[in-house]
Parts: C-alpha cells; structure tokens; sequence
C-alpha cells in the first residue's frame, strides 16, 4: 500500500540540500505553505533558489525565509510589495539576486518545464528591458522572445484535500500557482487542511492527480 | 486660462464603465482601474477576471465575510459571483496571452502617441523592478485603455511623442482617458474623442506631449 | 442577461462558412460531439479543415462528415482504426488531405494556440518521418523539434454540463482534448447533455470557464 | 535445433508486470503491453495511465457497467480504481513528455541495438500512416520496455542492427521482452538477462540481427 502522506513537516524536508531549486506556491498569502516554509527555515539549506510570484510580505513564511538567509537567488513576478522590507533590504545590500519574470511567463516557463517542451514563444516582454540579450523571433507578424522552461528539484505548494495517492483539491484563488508548480518539480510536497480516505475525491474534482505528487502533509487546523 | 474642473478618479472610472458592453471578459489592473467594477452596470452580465485564477469577481465582502483564499491581483478581498470559476496561473495567463480577454484596463506612468506603454518600472538607481502580470496584460488583451492624469505632479506630459521611461509593451494601448479628456490612439494619431466642460483643444494640446487630432 | 444557450444544433452552425478550420473533440466515439456534427453535415458548409485525433468511425459522427464531402483536410493523430473506412477510401482515392500529428503534439499545438505561444519545442517526433522538413534545435543535450500553434475558427465539442455563460464539466475521458479545444478556437460550440441554472455549477469544479465558450446546445437525452 | 517452448503473449506479458514496483506510474502501449495489467499484483498500488486522460485505471467492467466514457488509449472499457482521476489531452501528455510516466510498455516492429523503435509504420505504399501518442510515449517516458516475437512471421530478426522501418524515437528502449528472452540495452549493448528455458545463447544470437552479450 502506497501512503503518500509524511508524519511531518520536518519530515518532509529531509531531501533538502544546498543548492536545491525550490518552487514555492503562493500569491501574496493565499496558496503560499506557510508551515512547509518554516520546517525549511528550520532544515537550514544554504543556498538555494527560489521561485515564487513575490518575495515575501512582512515577517512571515516567505519572508522569513529570506531573513534566514538560505537564499542565494530569487525568481520571481513582483517582490516589491507594501510590506517586502526583508526582500528589499536584502536586495538593496547586495544579498540576493533577483530574477524578475513576467507573472504569464513565469508560469509558462513552469508548465514548460513540467510538460517537457526545450522552449517557448511568447509575446510577452518582447521589445522591453526583461527580454534584454534574448532571442526574439517574428512569427507571422507578432513579436516573440525565446524562453526556457523552469524545472526544480522541490516544489513546496499549498493544497486544500489530499488523499494517501497524492491527489489534490485547491481552495478557491490559493490554487494559483500550485497545480503547475507540482508538475514543474522532481520532488513536490504539499501541505494540506485535511487528509481524506482514497476514493473520497471525486475522480473529475481532483485537480493535481498524485503523478505530481511525492509528499502530503496534514497541517492540523489550516483552514 | 479656461475655466473647466478635471475628473476626480470616480468620473474617469465611470467615462470607462460606461464604454464597457454586456458579455465583454474584463480584466481591472491594480489601482485606480480597479475603481472602474464600481460603475459597471449591475443588470449587464460583464465578466472581470484577475489574473490570479479568478473569473466573476463580484464586489468586495462585508468584513465578516472575508476569506484569504479569495483576493484579487491587487491582493484585495473580493467575492465570487454565481457563475464564477477559479482556475491556475497556466489557464489564467492563457486568457490573457492567447486574446480572450475583451479588454484590459490598466494604470500607466506614460504612453506614446503610437500606443507604446509604460507603466511597470520606473528605472530609478533605488528602485526595485517588479512586473506582475502587466506585461503579459499589455500584449494579450484584445484592447487595452489606459486611466491616467493628464500630466504628472510636475505638470509634465505623460501621452509622449515616445516614452522615457522603461516601456511594458508596444503599441498596445487603444484609448487613454485622463482627468481631462478620452483619447483614442488610431492608425491616424491621437483622436480626441471628448473633453472635460469648458476646456479648448489648444489647451488640451498644451498639456499633451504628441500631436492630438480633432474626430 | 447573457445567454449562450443556443435552441438547436443547427442555429449554432449558422456562422460556419466555406473554408473554415474547426476542431472537434472527441477520442474515438467518447466525447465526439455527435449531434453538432449532424447539424455540420446539413449546414453543407465545403473546403473545411478539420482538426481530430481520429477520423471517423463507422458511419456516424466525423465520418459521415468526411463522406459528406464537405472537407478538404484533416489533421489528426491516429485517421486508421478498424472502422475508418470512409476515410481510407477517401484518402487512398486522394480526395482528402491528410496531416499526421503525434498526439501529444497535436494537443500542446492547440494549447500554444489557445495562450498565444508563438512556437513550442518539442521532443516528440524528433528524427522521424513527421519531423521532416522541420526546424530543430538541441537544447540541454536532448533534440527536439520546432512546431507552430494550431488555431481554428470553430471548435465542436462535447461536454457533460453547461450554464448560460458557457462554463462546462465533462464526464470520465470523454472530456479529452475538449478544453483545450475550447480554448484554440475563435468560436466554441458545446453540446451538453444538461444545461443547469447559474451558480449550479461549483466553481472548483468547472472545467472550462464559459470565457472559452460562446455557444451552449443542449441534446436531450443524451449522457 | 534445441528443445525449448516460445513464452505465450501472457507469459511474456506476466514476466513484464513482475518487474513493476509498487508506486510506480505506468503507461500500457495498445495491444500486447495492455496484457501486462492482468498479472500486475493486486496487493501493490502500481499507477496505471491511459493517454486519452485517466490515471488509476482499473480492470475491463462486467458488460453490464460498460461506459462508452470510460475507455482507454486502444478504446476498450475500463474501469477507474478509488483514487484515480480525469484529466484532459493536454494535462495527459505533460504527463508522458515531462517524464513523469516511469514506465512504458510499448508494443515494436524493430528495435535496434541503440535503443531506437520502429512501431508506427510499416512504410508500405498503401498503408495509411497513423502514429497516436506512440512517439510521445517513446521520447517522453523515464523508462520503455518493449514486448514483440523474437523474429518476425517471415523469420526475420526484430532486433536489428539499425533499423528499416521508419523511427518512432531514438534511444529509447531500455529492455526488450520477447517470446525467446528478455534483453537490456546498455551502454555497452545488447545484454541478455534471461532466456526460455532450453534455448542456448548460440541460438538466440542465431534469431538475432545485432550482437548479444551474456550479462
């Protein structure tokens, strides 16, 4: 019998080693896996790049993260936000490194990256500073820029249910960049509210089938 | 100088809500576009989607009702009409950037006379680049409008012959409405579609950085 | 009010013109939109380019289309099955074009489509007789081929659900290439065995949002 | 000649699912791999995908459950295990090019010392090419397993030098199962991991159109 579903946030950290590219869901709050985020602060792997659409709000989760100083690099769509002071003192001192990506394209590069395709063509950014020293292409009239896909060893993403298989439903806008992110990892663990018997998911509600899925946590009364 | 009163915030957003038709898939930039779901018609279906995964936003919840699973680009509460749906970045992005997006109304610092837009980035040595979800707006909507002042706090002109600040996308950008006029960006030029009460043309022109025609 | 239902088959075919690329759902029988392609036939529209992944099976559906004569083209991955008759016939006598697509490329060419990707690259078919002629690159070490977006004009498909702003659900497989056909094509015209009011449908569980939908058909009687 | 008996289709098909592990994700080719799930352990959980979007799929229903919804990749009906899910063509095939189907099993019409098969299309004239998900399946899964006859009806090796028949993907099988042995293909080539009992290795090598190693 296969038990997707670790003990543990802790637990589930324990692959984790420097230099690991880590996807973290989230937008803004919603979605992010607060509690996976701090068992990571607490695994202390040095120098990892992160992918996330921002860069952390106040002194939680993400933000945290970056205070721990285990980031080396951050890729992300918006880190500036009204309460990102850890992200912008870090940046601001020559700290981290920022990757900054449109949201569309970040999220095209994901499903890229776990759809197996070398490349793509997107209209986006074409003509602007982030395709600065890309490759750019005319295809029937319409501007492109040549981007590579984004593939992580991890992906830390927020789920609602989850079953023992690794299946899982999202909550309402947290399901963000969750579904993609799994498929983009070699190695995603969810944190989900609750734990359900196998069967229980409706097979045409299930929204990440457990192919994407390696590791589901409980966190005992996340909403 | 002419007497006239520009429009506060609420009259621009309300110029716009007027020129948005039933059925049109409507996405709200982050700031004062965002004013513009409170003069929709609310006996229109108008469907405003949020690049977050969300389509049917309805208005912002009571207090009591505010869930942190549902926000908005701008990470505001919002509530869901019957007849939404969510879905991930992957999808929401694929109606942006593949066109099914009717209209797209955005925030700018600038836009040139060809439509050119900037609105993301400023370029300052402090500042810190951020994007969002813009630049993937500014090409893929089937048209884009723009809300801005006229001119900025300095009273220079922010509709430019060709902008100087760090650009969002080309040649996107299909209407401008300011808190003077509502200008259309055609194969022709600047088209002054309407002014503000009491305002010239030569004054309107005065404010604005690139040549604007007469309808 | 907004109101994508549309009375009958036939009055959803009314901007179908000569010429036109359609794309209809369906693997096999299961959520080939059979009904819609009934009314196709009477609306006798001539030169089509038809997007499947079969071509027909027996003589129902898709392949009564073919026999109709109403089609210049088809593109699709699999047109030989036991019952393809109608189509080896008209192939092996060249009164139809054929274009083979691996089905994998097939559907991820539909979705550059459907989000406004220029080009994808691909590691299917590279090497073989389908990528001949093609653009290649090697990226990371593995080959892979350059294919362009296929978009349509129209798309057929079959769906379980439906409400007046077009948002579906499918049932089991048959809901295969039926969304991302939806989302390729300038004009979708779904067929569904039930129509329910507004806000019936849950919105975790919509699949298709009614953005990619513009035409609803109800077929009595039908699963 | 020696004395050994050729492996049945469900002999052969049965040495293929005890090299299966539990937890792994598995794509059943159309005709003699789909076989391979009668003799897969009924107390393990091994993950069975069908590229027309259903993972967990379970045995053929009694008539009387049939579903014309719920078929597979060869279009017989199937049943879905607790558990299991839908998904679309898109999602399906993210699957098998992304790399997470670990296994594919994969019917050939050759396959040579390098990896490469020919599965598609016999090339002939009249023949009418049709290719499905094969050469996704090919490039796109961690591993390929082949099952096919040792030579052909005419007597012809299948395991060939280079091949004649038109490539379905390059260097990508990683095992051979036949009616006679099983085979890797290494680095170092052809290596012969077990063979009929009764068949000498002389033998094998005599039905066998590139050079095999003893393990």
């Amino acid at each position: 019998m296969l038990n997707k579903v670790t003990e543990s946030a802790i637990d589930a950290m324990n692959h984790i080693n420097d230099g690991a590219t880590i996807l973290i869901g989230g937008f803004g709050l919603a979605g992010q896996p607060a509690e996976l985020i701090d068992a990571l602060i607490e695994r202390n792997a040095k120098d990892l790049t992160i992918v996330s659409n921002n860069a952390g709000n106040g002194e939680t989760g993400l933000a945290l993260l970056l205070k721990s100083g285990c980031v080396r690099k951050i890729i992300c769509s918006f880190p500036r936000q009204h309460d990102s002071y850890i992200f912008d003192d870090l940046y601001r001192s020559g700290k981290i490194e920022l990757e900054v990506v449109p949201q569309g394209t970040l999220a095209a590069r994901m499903q890229a990256g776990g759809s197996g395709l070398g490349a793509i063509y997107t209209p986006t950014a074409y003509g602007t500073l982030l395709a600065e020293g890309k490759e750019t292409r005319t295809i029937d009239g319409v501007n492109y820029v040549l981007e590579y896909p984004i593939k992580a060893d991890f992906a830390l993403i927020k789920a609602f249910q989850g079953d023992r298989w690794g299946n899982l439903t999202y909550r309402k806008a947290a399901r963000n960049f969750g579904p993609i992110m799994a498929a983009a990892s070699k190695h995603t663990i969810a944190q989900v509210s609750e734990v359900v018997e196998l069967g229980a998911l409706d097979p045409e509600h299930i929204i990440t089938p457990g192919i994407f899925v390696h590791e589901v946590v409980c966190i005992e009364g996340d909403k | 100088m002419s007497n006239y009163t520009p429009r506060s915030v609420d009259e621009i957003a309300k110029c716009v809500a007027q020129d948005i038709e039933e059925g049109m898939y409507v996405n709200l930039g982050i700031g004062q576009p965002t004013k513009v779901a409170d003069f929709l018609p609310k006996d229109k279906d108008i469907f405003l989607h949020s690049e977050n995964g969300v389509l049917g936003m309805g208005p912002a919840p009571e207090e009591a009702d505010r869930d942190g699973d549902l926000i908005n680009a701008g990470k505001q509460y919002i509530t869901l009409l019957k007849g939404g749906s969510y879905f991930h970045h992957g999808d929401s992005f694929a109606m942006i950037r593949g066109g099914h997006i009717d209209l797209c109304v955005l925030g700018a610092f600038e836009v040139a006379k060809n439509g050119d837009i900037a609105n993301w980035f400023l370029g300052r040595p402090k500042d810190i680049p951020a994007v969002g979800g813009a630049m993937d707006l500014a090409v893929g909507a089937k048209k884009v409008y723009v809300i801005m002042d006229h001119v900025s706090k300095n009273g220079e002109p922010k509709i430019v012959e060709s902008l100087n600040l760090p650009i969002t996308g080309e040649k996107c950008v299909n209407r401008i409405y300011t808190d003077l006029a509502v200008i259309d960006i055609t194969e022709q030029g600047l088209v002054v579609r309407e002014m503000v009460d009491g305002l010239t043309f030569d004054e309107l022109q005065s404010k604005t950085g690139a040549t604007l025609r007469q309808p």
